[in-house]
Protein backbone atom coordinates (compact mmCIF):
# COMPACT_ATOMS: atom_id res chain seq x y z
CA UNK A 1 0.00 0.00 0.00
CA UNK A 2 2.50 2.26 -0.97
CA UNK A 3 2.48 5.97 -0.91
CA UNK A 4 -0.38 8.72 0.29
CA UNK A 5 0.71 12.67 -0.33
CA UNK A 6 -1.42 14.97 1.63
CA UNK A 7 -1.26 18.55 0.99
CA UNK A 8 -3.77 20.99 3.56
CA UNK A 9 -3.81 24.91 3.82
CA UNK A 10 -1.92 26.13 6.35
CA UNK A 11 -4.90 26.34 9.11
CA UNK A 12 -5.40 24.82 12.35
CA UNK A 13 -8.24 22.43 11.38
CA UNK A 14 -6.58 20.52 9.02
CA UNK A 15 -3.55 19.48 11.44
CA UNK A 16 -6.39 17.27 12.16
CA UNK A 17 -7.10 15.76 9.27
CA UNK A 18 -3.35 14.66 8.97
CA UNK A 19 -3.16 13.25 12.30
CA UNK A 20 -6.28 11.47 11.05
CA UNK A 21 -4.80 9.95 7.95
CA UNK A 22 -1.64 9.35 9.16
CA UNK A 23 -3.10 7.00 11.59
CA UNK A 24 -5.28 5.57 10.26
CA UNK A 25 -2.27 4.42 6.66
CA UNK A 26 -0.42 3.73 10.15
CA UNK A 27 -2.47 1.23 11.27
CA UNK A 28 -3.52 -0.37 7.72
CA UNK A 29 0.05 -0.57 6.91
CA UNK A 30 0.91 -2.84 9.40
CA UNK A 31 2.51 -0.25 12.17
CA UNK A 32 2.11 -1.85 15.78
CA UNK A 33 -0.73 -0.49 17.81
CA UNK A 34 1.26 0.75 20.56
CA UNK A 35 2.99 2.84 18.10
CA UNK A 36 -0.30 4.60 17.10
CA UNK A 37 -0.65 7.16 19.67
CA UNK A 38 2.90 8.05 19.54
CA UNK A 39 2.27 8.96 15.13
CA UNK A 40 -0.79 10.43 16.31
CA UNK A 41 0.75 13.23 19.10
CA UNK A 42 4.26 13.87 16.37
CA UNK A 43 2.30 14.45 13.21
CA UNK A 44 0.11 16.66 14.94
CA UNK A 45 3.39 18.59 16.54
CA UNK A 46 4.86 18.40 12.93
CA UNK A 47 1.94 20.01 11.37
CA UNK A 48 1.17 22.66 14.11
CA UNK A 49 4.66 23.60 14.09
CA UNK A 50 4.24 24.10 10.21
CA UNK A 51 0.32 25.58 10.70
CA UNK A 52 2.47 28.37 12.63
CA UNK A 53 4.90 29.06 10.30
CA UNK A 54 2.89 29.26 6.98
CA UNK A 55 0.36 31.61 8.81
CA UNK A 56 3.53 33.88 9.75
CA UNK A 57 5.26 33.53 6.79
CA UNK A 58 3.29 32.00 3.88
CA UNK A 59 -0.51 31.65 4.56
CA UNK A 60 -1.63 30.55 0.92
CA UNK A 61 0.76 27.85 0.36
CA UNK A 62 -0.14 24.50 1.17
CA UNK A 63 2.00 22.24 3.88
CA UNK A 64 2.40 18.55 2.49
CA UNK A 65 2.46 15.60 4.54
CA UNK A 66 4.04 12.56 2.65
CA UNK A 67 3.77 8.74 4.12
CA UNK A 68 5.54 5.98 2.66
CA UNK A 69 5.01 2.24 3.95
CA UNK A 70 7.41 0.61 1.64
CA UNK A 71 9.33 -1.53 4.55
CA UNK A 72 9.20 1.02 7.23
CA UNK A 73 6.71 3.50 7.77
CA UNK A 74 7.44 6.52 7.05
CA UNK A 75 6.35 10.33 7.69
CA UNK A 76 7.28 13.38 6.09
CA UNK A 77 5.95 16.88 7.11
CA UNK A 78 7.22 20.00 4.69
CA UNK A 79 6.48 23.16 5.21
CA UNK A 80 7.39 26.32 3.26
CA UNK A 81 8.23 28.93 5.85
CA UNK A 82 11.59 30.25 6.29
CA UNK A 83 14.40 27.94 7.46
CA UNK A 84 16.56 28.39 10.64
CA UNK A 85 13.06 29.99 12.46
CA UNK A 86 14.23 27.69 15.79
CA UNK A 87 17.34 28.12 16.55
CA UNK A 88 19.85 25.31 15.82
CA UNK A 89 20.45 25.03 19.45
CA UNK A 90 16.99 23.11 19.62
CA UNK A 91 17.84 20.13 18.53
CA UNK A 92 15.22 17.89 19.02
CA UNK A 93 17.57 14.86 19.51
CA UNK A 94 18.61 16.95 22.66
CA UNK A 95 14.99 17.01 23.68
CA UNK A 96 13.96 20.21 25.56
CA UNK A 97 18.07 20.36 27.38
CA UNK A 98 18.42 23.24 25.24
CA UNK A 99 15.00 24.84 25.74
CA UNK A 100 14.19 27.16 28.77
CA UNK A 101 13.48 25.29 31.55
CA UNK A 102 9.53 25.63 33.13
CA UNK A 103 10.37 28.23 35.51
CA UNK A 104 11.82 30.46 32.58
CA UNK A 105 9.17 30.00 30.58
CA UNK A 106 6.42 30.35 33.54
CA UNK A 107 7.88 33.68 33.79
CA UNK A 108 8.17 34.69 29.83
CA UNK A 109 5.89 32.64 28.01
CA UNK A 110 2.24 33.26 28.10
CA UNK A 111 -0.38 30.58 26.22
CA UNK A 112 2.49 29.10 23.90
CA UNK A 113 4.98 26.68 24.39
CA UNK A 114 8.76 28.21 23.41
CA UNK A 115 9.55 28.04 19.66
CA UNK A 116 11.10 24.75 19.40
CA UNK A 117 8.61 23.07 21.57
CA UNK A 118 7.37 20.81 19.30
CA UNK A 119 10.49 19.39 17.56
CA UNK A 120 11.72 18.80 21.14
CA UNK A 121 8.35 16.44 21.87
CA UNK A 122 8.97 15.06 18.50
CA UNK A 123 12.62 14.29 19.42
CA UNK A 124 11.90 12.86 22.71
CA UNK A 125 8.68 10.92 21.50
CA UNK A 126 10.19 9.33 18.31
CA UNK A 127 13.49 7.30 18.07
CA UNK A 128 14.10 8.16 13.98
CA UNK A 129 13.67 11.38 12.93
CA UNK A 130 15.42 13.75 11.18
CA UNK A 131 15.15 17.45 10.52
CA UNK A 132 16.58 19.68 7.59
CA UNK A 133 16.27 21.97 5.21
CA UNK A 134 14.40 21.50 1.95
CA UNK A 135 16.66 22.70 -0.24
CA UNK A 136 14.94 22.53 -2.99
CA UNK A 137 13.44 25.76 -2.20
CA UNK A 138 12.14 27.20 1.42
CA UNK A 139 10.89 25.05 4.02
CA UNK A 140 11.83 22.43 5.96
CA UNK A 141 11.44 18.74 5.96
CA UNK A 142 10.56 16.72 9.29
CA UNK A 143 10.98 13.38 8.40
CA UNK A 144 10.21 10.43 11.26
CA UNK A 145 10.18 6.84 10.31
CA UNK A 146 8.53 3.86 12.58
CA UNK A 147 8.92 0.33 12.17
CA UNK A 148 6.43 -2.07 10.38
CA UNK A 149 4.98 -5.04 12.20
CA UNK A 150 7.75 -6.00 14.90
CA UNK A 151 10.26 -8.00 12.51
CA UNK A 152 11.98 -4.52 11.36
CA UNK A 153 12.54 -3.06 14.48
CA UNK B 1 -12.98 15.16 17.74
CA UNK B 2 -14.41 18.58 19.37
CA UNK B 3 -13.44 19.99 22.76
CA UNK B 4 -16.16 19.77 25.27
CA UNK B 5 -15.88 21.86 28.23
CA UNK B 6 -17.77 21.53 31.47
CA UNK B 7 -17.55 23.98 35.13
CA UNK B 8 -18.70 23.55 38.10
CA UNK B 9 -17.93 25.14 41.43
CA UNK B 10 -16.75 23.28 44.79
CA UNK B 11 -16.39 26.13 47.94
CA UNK B 12 -13.84 28.22 46.22
CA UNK B 13 -12.71 25.67 43.55
CA UNK B 14 -13.56 25.52 39.98
CA UNK B 15 -13.73 22.14 38.27
CA UNK B 16 -13.29 22.41 34.11
CA UNK B 17 -13.82 19.19 32.98
CA UNK B 18 -12.48 19.25 29.19
CA UNK B 19 -13.48 16.19 26.85
CA UNK B 20 -11.82 15.52 23.46
CA UNK B 21 -9.31 16.95 21.88
CA UNK B 22 -6.79 19.55 22.63
CA UNK B 23 -4.76 20.91 19.87
CA UNK B 24 -4.32 23.91 17.59
CA UNK B 25 -7.92 23.93 16.85
CA UNK B 26 -9.73 23.85 20.12
CA UNK B 27 -7.17 25.40 22.36
CA UNK B 28 -8.37 28.74 21.70
CA UNK B 29 -12.09 27.81 23.56
CA UNK B 30 -9.97 26.17 26.34
CA UNK B 31 -7.80 29.65 26.54
CA UNK B 32 -11.16 31.64 26.75
CA UNK B 33 -12.29 29.72 29.17
CA UNK B 34 -9.92 29.62 31.67
CA UNK B 35 -9.41 33.51 30.73
CA UNK B 36 -12.94 33.98 31.60
CA UNK B 37 -12.48 32.27 34.93
CA UNK B 38 -9.88 34.45 35.91
CA UNK B 39 -11.18 37.40 35.14
CA UNK B 40 -14.21 36.45 37.40
CA UNK B 41 -12.23 35.28 40.28
CA UNK B 42 -11.71 31.97 40.47
CA UNK B 43 -8.29 31.50 41.01
CA UNK B 44 -8.20 28.44 42.29
CA UNK B 45 -9.04 25.49 38.76
CA UNK B 46 -9.10 22.29 38.87
CA UNK B 47 -8.93 21.17 35.05
CA UNK B 48 -10.00 17.55 35.19
CA UNK B 49 -8.65 15.88 31.71
CA UNK B 50 -10.21 12.31 32.33
CA UNK B 51 -12.30 13.08 29.37
CA UNK B 52 -9.24 13.90 26.84
CA UNK B 53 -8.34 11.85 24.52
CA UNK B 54 -5.53 14.13 22.98
CA UNK B 55 -3.20 16.67 23.99
CA UNK B 56 -0.50 18.30 22.33
CA UNK B 57 1.98 20.86 23.13
CA UNK B 58 -0.78 23.83 22.10
CA UNK B 59 -2.61 22.44 25.04
CA UNK B 60 0.35 21.82 26.87
CA UNK B 61 0.74 25.93 26.43
CA UNK B 62 -2.81 26.93 27.55
CA UNK B 63 -2.42 25.21 30.59
CA UNK B 64 1.22 26.85 31.15
CA UNK B 65 -0.74 30.22 30.55
CA UNK B 66 -3.63 29.33 32.79
CA UNK B 67 -1.02 28.82 35.88
CA UNK B 68 0.80 32.02 35.06
CA UNK B 69 -2.92 33.75 35.15
CA UNK B 70 -4.08 31.72 38.50
CA UNK B 71 -0.44 32.21 40.02
CA UNK B 72 -0.48 36.27 39.72
CA UNK B 73 -3.19 36.46 42.30
CA UNK B 74 -1.62 33.88 44.14
CA UNK B 75 -4.08 31.17 43.29
CA UNK B 76 -3.77 27.37 42.13
CA UNK B 77 -3.94 25.34 38.70
CA UNK B 78 -4.46 21.32 38.86
CA UNK B 79 -4.96 18.88 36.65
CA UNK B 80 -6.71 15.39 36.84
CA UNK B 81 -5.35 12.64 34.87
CA UNK B 82 -4.66 9.00 35.06
CA UNK B 83 -4.83 8.33 31.43
CA UNK B 84 -1.18 7.06 30.42
CA UNK B 85 -1.14 8.36 27.29
CA UNK B 86 -1.80 11.94 28.44
CA UNK B 87 0.67 11.88 31.20
CA UNK B 88 2.97 10.60 28.53
CA UNK B 89 3.47 14.08 27.27
CA UNK B 90 3.49 15.73 30.78
CA UNK B 91 6.49 13.77 31.35
CA UNK B 92 8.69 14.16 28.13
CA UNK B 93 7.86 17.65 28.72
CA UNK B 94 8.93 18.08 32.60
CA UNK B 95 6.06 19.49 33.04
CA UNK B 96 4.98 17.07 36.10
CA UNK B 97 7.45 19.28 37.53
CA UNK B 98 4.96 22.39 37.17
CA UNK B 99 1.88 21.21 37.38
CA UNK B 100 0.09 19.43 40.39
CA UNK B 101 -1.61 16.31 38.58
CA UNK B 102 -3.81 14.34 40.59
CA UNK B 103 -5.89 11.08 40.00
CA UNK B 104 -9.29 12.17 41.23
CA UNK B 105 -10.94 15.83 41.29
CA UNK B 106 -12.29 14.90 44.71
CA UNK B 107 -7.91 14.40 45.69
CA UNK B 108 -7.48 17.98 43.89
CA UNK B 109 -10.27 19.77 45.68
CA UNK B 110 -9.02 18.35 48.84
CA UNK B 111 -5.44 19.62 48.24
CA UNK B 112 -4.08 22.31 49.87
CA UNK B 113 -1.46 25.18 48.56
CA UNK C 1 -11.05 25.26 6.20
CA UNK C 2 -10.35 25.85 2.65
CA UNK C 3 -8.54 23.01 0.83
CA UNK C 4 -7.30 19.17 1.07
CA UNK C 5 -5.76 17.78 -1.74
CA UNK C 6 -4.91 14.06 -1.55
CA UNK C 7 -2.82 11.78 -3.78
CA UNK C 8 -2.87 8.61 -3.14
CA UNK C 9 -0.78 5.36 -5.10
CA UNK C 10 -3.08 3.39 -7.09
CA UNK C 11 -4.10 0.42 -4.75
CA UNK C 12 -7.77 -0.77 -3.63
CA UNK C 13 -6.60 0.31 -0.26
CA UNK C 14 -6.01 3.55 -0.12
CA UNK C 15 -9.61 4.33 -2.27
CA UNK C 16 -10.41 3.73 1.95
CA UNK C 17 -7.87 6.45 2.64
CA UNK C 18 -9.82 8.91 -0.03
CA UNK C 19 -13.57 8.19 1.43
CA UNK C 20 -11.85 8.86 5.05
CA UNK C 21 -10.44 11.51 4.51
CA UNK C 22 -13.63 13.32 2.16
CA UNK C 23 -16.30 11.97 5.02
CA UNK C 24 -14.12 13.76 7.59
CA UNK C 25 -13.22 17.34 5.67
CA UNK C 26 -16.90 17.00 4.47
CA UNK C 27 -18.44 16.88 8.25
CA UNK C 28 -16.04 19.68 9.50
CA UNK C 29 -16.88 21.69 6.48
CA UNK C 30 -20.52 21.58 8.13
CA UNK C 31 -21.94 19.39 5.00
CA UNK C 32 -25.68 18.09 6.54
CA UNK C 33 -25.15 14.65 8.33
CA UNK C 34 -27.60 13.12 5.83
CA UNK C 35 -25.43 13.97 2.67
CA UNK C 36 -22.03 11.90 3.74
CA UNK C 37 -23.33 8.63 3.30
CA UNK C 38 -23.75 9.95 -0.03
CA UNK C 39 -20.26 11.45 -0.51
CA UNK C 40 -19.16 8.40 0.97
CA UNK C 41 -20.20 6.28 -1.65
CA UNK C 42 -19.93 8.60 -4.38
CA UNK C 43 -15.98 9.39 -3.47
CA UNK C 44 -15.16 5.91 -2.95
CA UNK C 45 -17.11 4.85 -6.72
CA UNK C 46 -14.75 7.81 -8.62
CA UNK C 47 -11.74 6.56 -6.91
CA UNK C 48 -12.39 2.90 -7.81
CA UNK C 49 -13.12 3.82 -10.97
CA UNK C 50 -9.34 5.50 -11.23
CA UNK C 51 -8.17 3.07 -9.25
CA UNK C 52 -9.07 0.09 -11.89
CA UNK C 53 -7.68 2.76 -14.51
CA UNK C 54 -4.69 3.65 -13.29
CA UNK C 55 -4.09 -0.39 -12.81
CA UNK C 56 -4.17 -1.14 -16.14
CA UNK C 57 -2.56 2.12 -18.09
CA UNK C 58 -0.55 4.04 -15.44
CA UNK C 59 0.30 1.75 -12.34
CA UNK C 60 2.72 4.16 -11.53
CA UNK C 61 1.30 7.45 -11.10
CA UNK C 62 -0.76 9.03 -8.67
CA UNK C 63 -4.99 9.70 -8.71
CA UNK C 64 -5.87 13.14 -6.86
CA UNK C 65 -8.47 13.96 -5.05
CA UNK C 66 -8.87 17.49 -4.50
CA UNK C 67 -11.42 18.52 -1.79
CA UNK C 68 -12.68 22.24 -1.50
CA UNK C 69 -14.95 24.29 1.16
CA UNK C 70 -15.76 27.35 0.37
CA UNK C 71 -19.50 27.98 -0.13
CA UNK C 72 -19.93 24.17 -1.19
CA UNK C 73 -18.22 21.23 -0.65
CA UNK C 74 -16.74 20.24 -4.00
CA UNK C 75 -14.41 16.91 -4.70
CA UNK C 76 -12.45 16.39 -7.64
CA UNK C 77 -10.88 12.98 -8.32
CA UNK C 78 -8.33 12.97 -11.26
CA UNK C 79 -6.91 9.80 -13.00
CA UNK C 80 -4.70 10.02 -15.32
CA UNK C 81 -5.74 7.09 -17.41
CA UNK C 82 -6.91 7.27 -21.34
CA UNK C 83 -9.77 9.42 -21.43
CA UNK C 84 -13.02 8.26 -22.98
CA UNK C 85 -12.87 4.33 -21.94
CA UNK C 86 -16.32 4.91 -20.99
CA UNK C 87 -18.82 4.77 -23.75
CA UNK C 88 -19.74 8.84 -24.06
CA UNK C 89 -23.43 6.88 -24.34
CA UNK C 90 -22.65 6.45 -20.78
CA UNK C 91 -23.43 9.82 -19.45
CA UNK C 92 -23.71 9.31 -16.01
CA UNK C 93 -26.92 11.89 -15.89
CA UNK C 94 -28.68 9.47 -17.77
CA UNK C 95 -28.32 7.25 -15.14
CA UNK C 96 -28.16 3.44 -15.88
CA UNK C 97 -30.27 3.83 -19.30
CA UNK C 98 -28.12 3.42 -21.57
CA UNK C 99 -26.08 0.29 -19.49
CA UNK C 100 -26.70 -3.39 -20.32
CA UNK C 101 -29.42 -3.79 -17.95
CA UNK C 102 -29.42 -6.83 -14.89
CA UNK C 103 -30.27 -9.80 -17.78
CA UNK C 104 -27.87 -8.83 -20.12
CA UNK C 105 -25.03 -8.32 -17.77
CA UNK C 106 -25.93 -11.71 -16.12
CA UNK C 107 -25.41 -13.21 -19.14
CA UNK C 108 -22.35 -11.47 -19.90
CA UNK C 109 -20.57 -9.79 -17.02
CA UNK C 110 -19.08 -11.87 -14.23
CA UNK C 111 -17.83 -10.28 -11.01
CA UNK C 112 -17.64 -7.06 -11.98
CA UNK C 113 -20.09 -4.49 -13.07
CA UNK C 114 -19.90 -3.28 -16.76
CA UNK C 115 -17.68 0.14 -17.64
CA UNK C 116 -19.38 2.81 -16.45
CA UNK C 117 -21.41 1.35 -13.81
CA UNK C 118 -19.84 3.52 -11.10
CA UNK C 119 -20.24 7.03 -13.27
CA UNK C 120 -23.80 5.92 -13.55
CA UNK C 121 -23.93 5.15 -9.49
CA UNK C 122 -22.17 8.51 -9.01
CA UNK C 123 -25.05 10.38 -11.72
CA UNK C 124 -28.03 8.98 -9.96
CA UNK C 125 -26.53 9.68 -6.35
CA UNK C 126 -25.41 13.04 -6.95
CA UNK C 127 -27.43 15.99 -7.67
CA UNK C 128 -24.14 17.95 -9.13
CA UNK C 129 -21.72 16.46 -11.38
CA UNK C 130 -19.53 17.14 -13.91
CA UNK C 131 -17.40 14.45 -15.95
CA UNK C 132 -14.87 15.34 -18.14
CA UNK C 133 -11.28 15.08 -19.67
CA UNK C 134 -8.66 17.09 -17.70
CA UNK C 135 -7.44 18.79 -20.96
CA UNK C 136 -3.97 19.73 -19.31
CA UNK C 137 -2.81 16.35 -19.64
CA UNK C 138 -4.45 12.75 -20.01
CA UNK C 139 -7.38 11.59 -17.71
CA UNK C 140 -10.35 12.47 -16.44
CA UNK C 141 -12.08 14.17 -14.11
CA UNK C 142 -15.01 13.76 -11.87
CA UNK C 143 -16.28 16.50 -10.20
CA UNK C 144 -19.08 16.23 -7.30
CA UNK C 145 -20.50 19.11 -5.94
CA UNK C 146 -23.01 19.23 -2.75
CA UNK C 147 -24.29 22.06 -0.29
CA UNK C 148 -22.92 23.35 3.20
CA UNK C 149 -25.09 24.02 5.74
CA UNK C 150 -28.68 24.08 4.58
CA UNK C 151 -28.71 27.79 2.88
CA UNK C 152 -26.50 27.44 0.19
CA UNK C 153 -29.09 24.16 -1.05
CA UNK D 1 -13.18 -1.46 8.76
CA UNK D 2 -12.25 -4.52 7.37
CA UNK D 3 -14.39 -7.74 6.15
CA UNK D 4 -15.36 -9.97 8.19
CA UNK D 5 -17.22 -13.18 6.51
CA UNK D 6 -18.94 -16.37 8.87
CA UNK D 7 -20.63 -19.21 7.35
CA UNK D 8 -23.42 -21.63 8.57
CA UNK D 9 -26.02 -24.16 6.76
CA UNK D 10 -29.64 -24.53 7.84
CA UNK D 11 -31.26 -27.58 6.12
CA UNK D 12 -29.65 -27.05 2.29
CA UNK D 13 -29.46 -23.44 2.71
CA UNK D 14 -25.89 -21.63 3.33
CA UNK D 15 -25.95 -18.32 5.01
CA UNK D 16 -23.00 -16.02 4.60
CA UNK D 17 -23.20 -12.97 7.21
CA UNK D 18 -20.90 -10.08 6.29
CA UNK D 19 -19.47 -7.55 8.70
CA UNK D 20 -17.83 -4.40 7.25
CA UNK D 21 -17.05 -2.91 4.37
CA UNK D 22 -17.11 -4.41 0.89
CA UNK D 23 -15.92 -2.30 -1.72
CA UNK D 24 -13.29 -2.17 -3.74
CA UNK D 25 -10.54 -3.71 -1.41
CA UNK D 26 -12.37 -6.36 0.77
CA UNK D 27 -14.59 -7.69 -2.36
CA UNK D 28 -12.12 -10.28 -3.59
CA UNK D 29 -12.11 -11.99 0.05
CA UNK D 30 -16.16 -12.00 -0.50
CA UNK D 31 -15.54 -13.35 -4.18
CA UNK D 32 -13.48 -16.15 -3.02
CA UNK D 33 -15.85 -17.56 -0.26
CA UNK D 34 -18.84 -17.76 -2.80
CA UNK D 35 -16.64 -19.66 -5.17
CA UNK D 36 -15.79 -21.86 -2.53
CA UNK D 37 -19.10 -22.19 -1.46
CA UNK D 38 -20.24 -23.00 -5.22
CA UNK D 39 -17.52 -25.43 -6.00
CA UNK D 40 -18.36 -26.77 -2.41
CA UNK D 41 -21.98 -27.37 -3.72
CA UNK D 42 -23.16 -25.15 -1.47
CA UNK D 43 -25.93 -24.04 -4.34
CA UNK D 44 -28.45 -21.81 -2.41
CA UNK D 45 -27.05 -18.92 -0.58
CA UNK D 46 -28.39 -16.35 1.78
CA UNK D 47 -26.00 -13.24 2.12
CA UNK D 48 -27.21 -11.62 5.41
CA UNK D 49 -25.77 -7.71 4.68
CA UNK D 50 -26.90 -6.42 8.27
CA UNK D 51 -23.35 -6.22 9.66
CA UNK D 52 -22.56 -4.38 6.54
CA UNK D 53 -21.38 -0.62 6.90
CA UNK D 54 -20.55 -0.09 3.21
CA UNK D 55 -21.72 -1.43 -0.03
CA UNK D 56 -20.50 -0.38 -3.21
CA UNK D 57 -20.12 -1.28 -6.40
CA UNK D 58 -17.57 -3.41 -6.47
CA UNK D 59 -19.40 -5.44 -3.59
CA UNK D 60 -22.42 -5.61 -6.34
CA UNK D 61 -20.58 -7.38 -8.81
CA UNK D 62 -19.25 -9.68 -6.36
CA UNK D 63 -22.78 -10.41 -5.52
CA UNK D 64 -24.12 -10.59 -9.34
CA UNK D 65 -21.23 -13.00 -10.03
CA UNK D 66 -22.77 -15.43 -7.05
CA UNK D 67 -25.98 -15.15 -8.53
CA UNK D 68 -24.56 -16.06 -11.79
CA UNK D 69 -22.45 -19.22 -10.48
CA UNK D 70 -25.22 -20.75 -8.34
CA UNK D 71 -27.91 -20.21 -11.34
CA UNK D 72 -25.18 -22.00 -13.61
CA UNK D 73 -26.06 -25.06 -10.95
CA UNK D 74 -30.34 -24.13 -10.56
CA UNK D 75 -29.03 -22.33 -6.97
CA UNK D 76 -30.12 -19.45 -5.64
CA UNK D 77 -28.80 -16.36 -3.94
CA UNK D 78 -30.93 -14.29 -1.29
CA UNK D 79 -29.82 -11.09 0.61
CA UNK D 80 -30.90 -10.22 3.90
CA UNK D 81 -31.02 -6.39 4.46
CA UNK D 82 -33.11 -3.67 6.18
CA UNK D 83 -30.78 -1.01 6.19
CA UNK D 84 -31.84 2.00 4.19
CA UNK D 85 -28.13 3.35 3.60
CA UNK D 86 -27.15 -0.08 2.10
CA UNK D 87 -31.04 -0.81 0.39
CA UNK D 88 -30.23 2.69 -1.50
CA UNK D 89 -27.82 1.40 -3.91
CA UNK D 90 -29.78 -1.52 -4.66
CA UNK D 91 -32.17 0.58 -5.41
CA UNK D 92 -30.65 2.75 -8.21
CA UNK D 93 -29.07 0.78 -9.46
CA UNK D 94 -32.14 -1.61 -10.31
CA UNK D 95 -30.94 -4.37 -8.80
CA UNK D 96 -33.24 -4.89 -6.55
CA UNK D 97 -35.59 -6.30 -9.39
CA UNK D 98 -32.40 -8.91 -9.92
CA UNK D 99 -32.16 -10.01 -6.10
CA UNK D 100 -34.33 -11.20 -3.67
CA UNK D 101 -34.24 -9.14 -0.31
CA UNK D 102 -35.32 -10.14 2.88
CA UNK D 103 -35.98 -8.70 5.88
CA UNK D 104 -34.54 -11.31 7.97
CA UNK D 105 -32.21 -14.60 7.68
CA UNK D 106 -35.34 -16.57 8.87
CA UNK D 107 -37.65 -15.25 5.98
CA UNK D 108 -34.72 -15.78 3.63
CA UNK D 109 -34.67 -19.62 4.32
CA UNK D 110 -38.08 -19.82 4.31
CA UNK D 111 -38.68 -18.77 1.31
CA UNK D 112 -38.82 -21.09 -1.79
CA UNK D 113 -37.21 -20.98 -5.55
N1 LIG E 1 17.86 20.48 15.04
C1 LIG E 1 17.13 21.35 14.36
N2 LIG E 1 16.22 22.10 14.96
C2 LIG E 1 15.48 22.94 14.27
N3 LIG E 1 15.60 23.13 12.97
C3 LIG E 1 16.49 22.42 12.33
C4 LIG E 1 17.30 21.47 12.98
N4 LIG E 1 18.09 20.90 12.08
C5 LIG E 1 17.80 21.47 10.91
N5 LIG E 1 16.83 22.37 11.06
C6 LIG E 1 16.25 23.15 9.99
O1 LIG E 1 16.95 23.00 8.80
C7 LIG E 1 17.66 24.18 8.47
C8 LIG E 1 19.02 23.86 7.93
O2 LIG E 1 19.38 22.61 8.39
P1 LIG E 1 20.74 21.91 8.00
O3 LIG E 1 20.75 21.65 6.52
O4 LIG E 1 20.98 20.77 8.93
O5 LIG E 1 21.67 23.16 8.40
P2 LIG E 1 23.13 23.53 8.02
O6 LIG E 1 23.22 23.37 6.51
O7 LIG E 1 23.14 24.95 8.51
O8 LIG E 1 23.97 22.59 8.84
C9 LIG E 1 17.65 24.94 9.75
O9 LIG E 1 17.82 26.30 9.52
C10 LIG E 1 16.31 24.57 10.30
O10 LIG E 1 15.24 25.18 9.65
N1 LIG F 1 -20.64 11.21 -19.66
C1 LIG F 1 -19.42 10.75 -19.62
N2 LIG F 1 -19.19 9.47 -19.32
C2 LIG F 1 -17.95 9.01 -19.28
N3 LIG F 1 -16.85 9.73 -19.53
C3 LIG F 1 -17.03 11.00 -19.84
C4 LIG F 1 -18.31 11.58 -19.89
N4 LIG F 1 -18.17 12.87 -20.20
C5 LIG F 1 -16.88 13.08 -20.37
N5 LIG F 1 -16.18 11.96 -20.13
C6 LIG F 1 -14.75 11.83 -20.16
O1 LIG F 1 -14.16 12.98 -20.68
C7 LIG F 1 -13.62 12.73 -21.96
C8 LIG F 1 -13.88 13.93 -22.85
O2 LIG F 1 -15.00 14.59 -22.39
P1 LIG F 1 -15.54 15.89 -23.08
O3 LIG F 1 -14.51 16.96 -22.98
O4 LIG F 1 -16.91 16.18 -22.55
O5 LIG F 1 -15.61 15.26 -24.52
P2 LIG F 1 -15.73 15.92 -25.95
O6 LIG F 1 -14.66 17.00 -26.00
O7 LIG F 1 -15.45 14.70 -26.82
O8 LIG F 1 -17.15 16.40 -26.02
C9 LIG F 1 -14.29 11.48 -22.36
O9 LIG F 1 -13.55 10.81 -23.33
C10 LIG F 1 -14.36 10.75 -21.06
O10 LIG F 1 -13.14 10.29 -20.60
Amino acid sequence: MPTVRLQISATPAHVRTARLVATAVARRSGVADSALDEIRLAVGEACSRAVSLHEEFAPHEMITVLLEDEGKFVVTVRDLGPVGTESRHTDPLEGFADLPGPDQFLATYSDRMPTGFGLAVIGSLVDDVEIRAAGDGPGTLVRMTWPIGTALT
Amino acid sequence: MDLSLSTRTEGDRTIVAVGGEIDVYTAPKLREQLIDLVSNGSYHIVVDLEGVEFLDSTGLGVLVGGLKRVRAHDGSLRLVCTQERILKIFRITGLTKVFPIHASVDEAVAASD
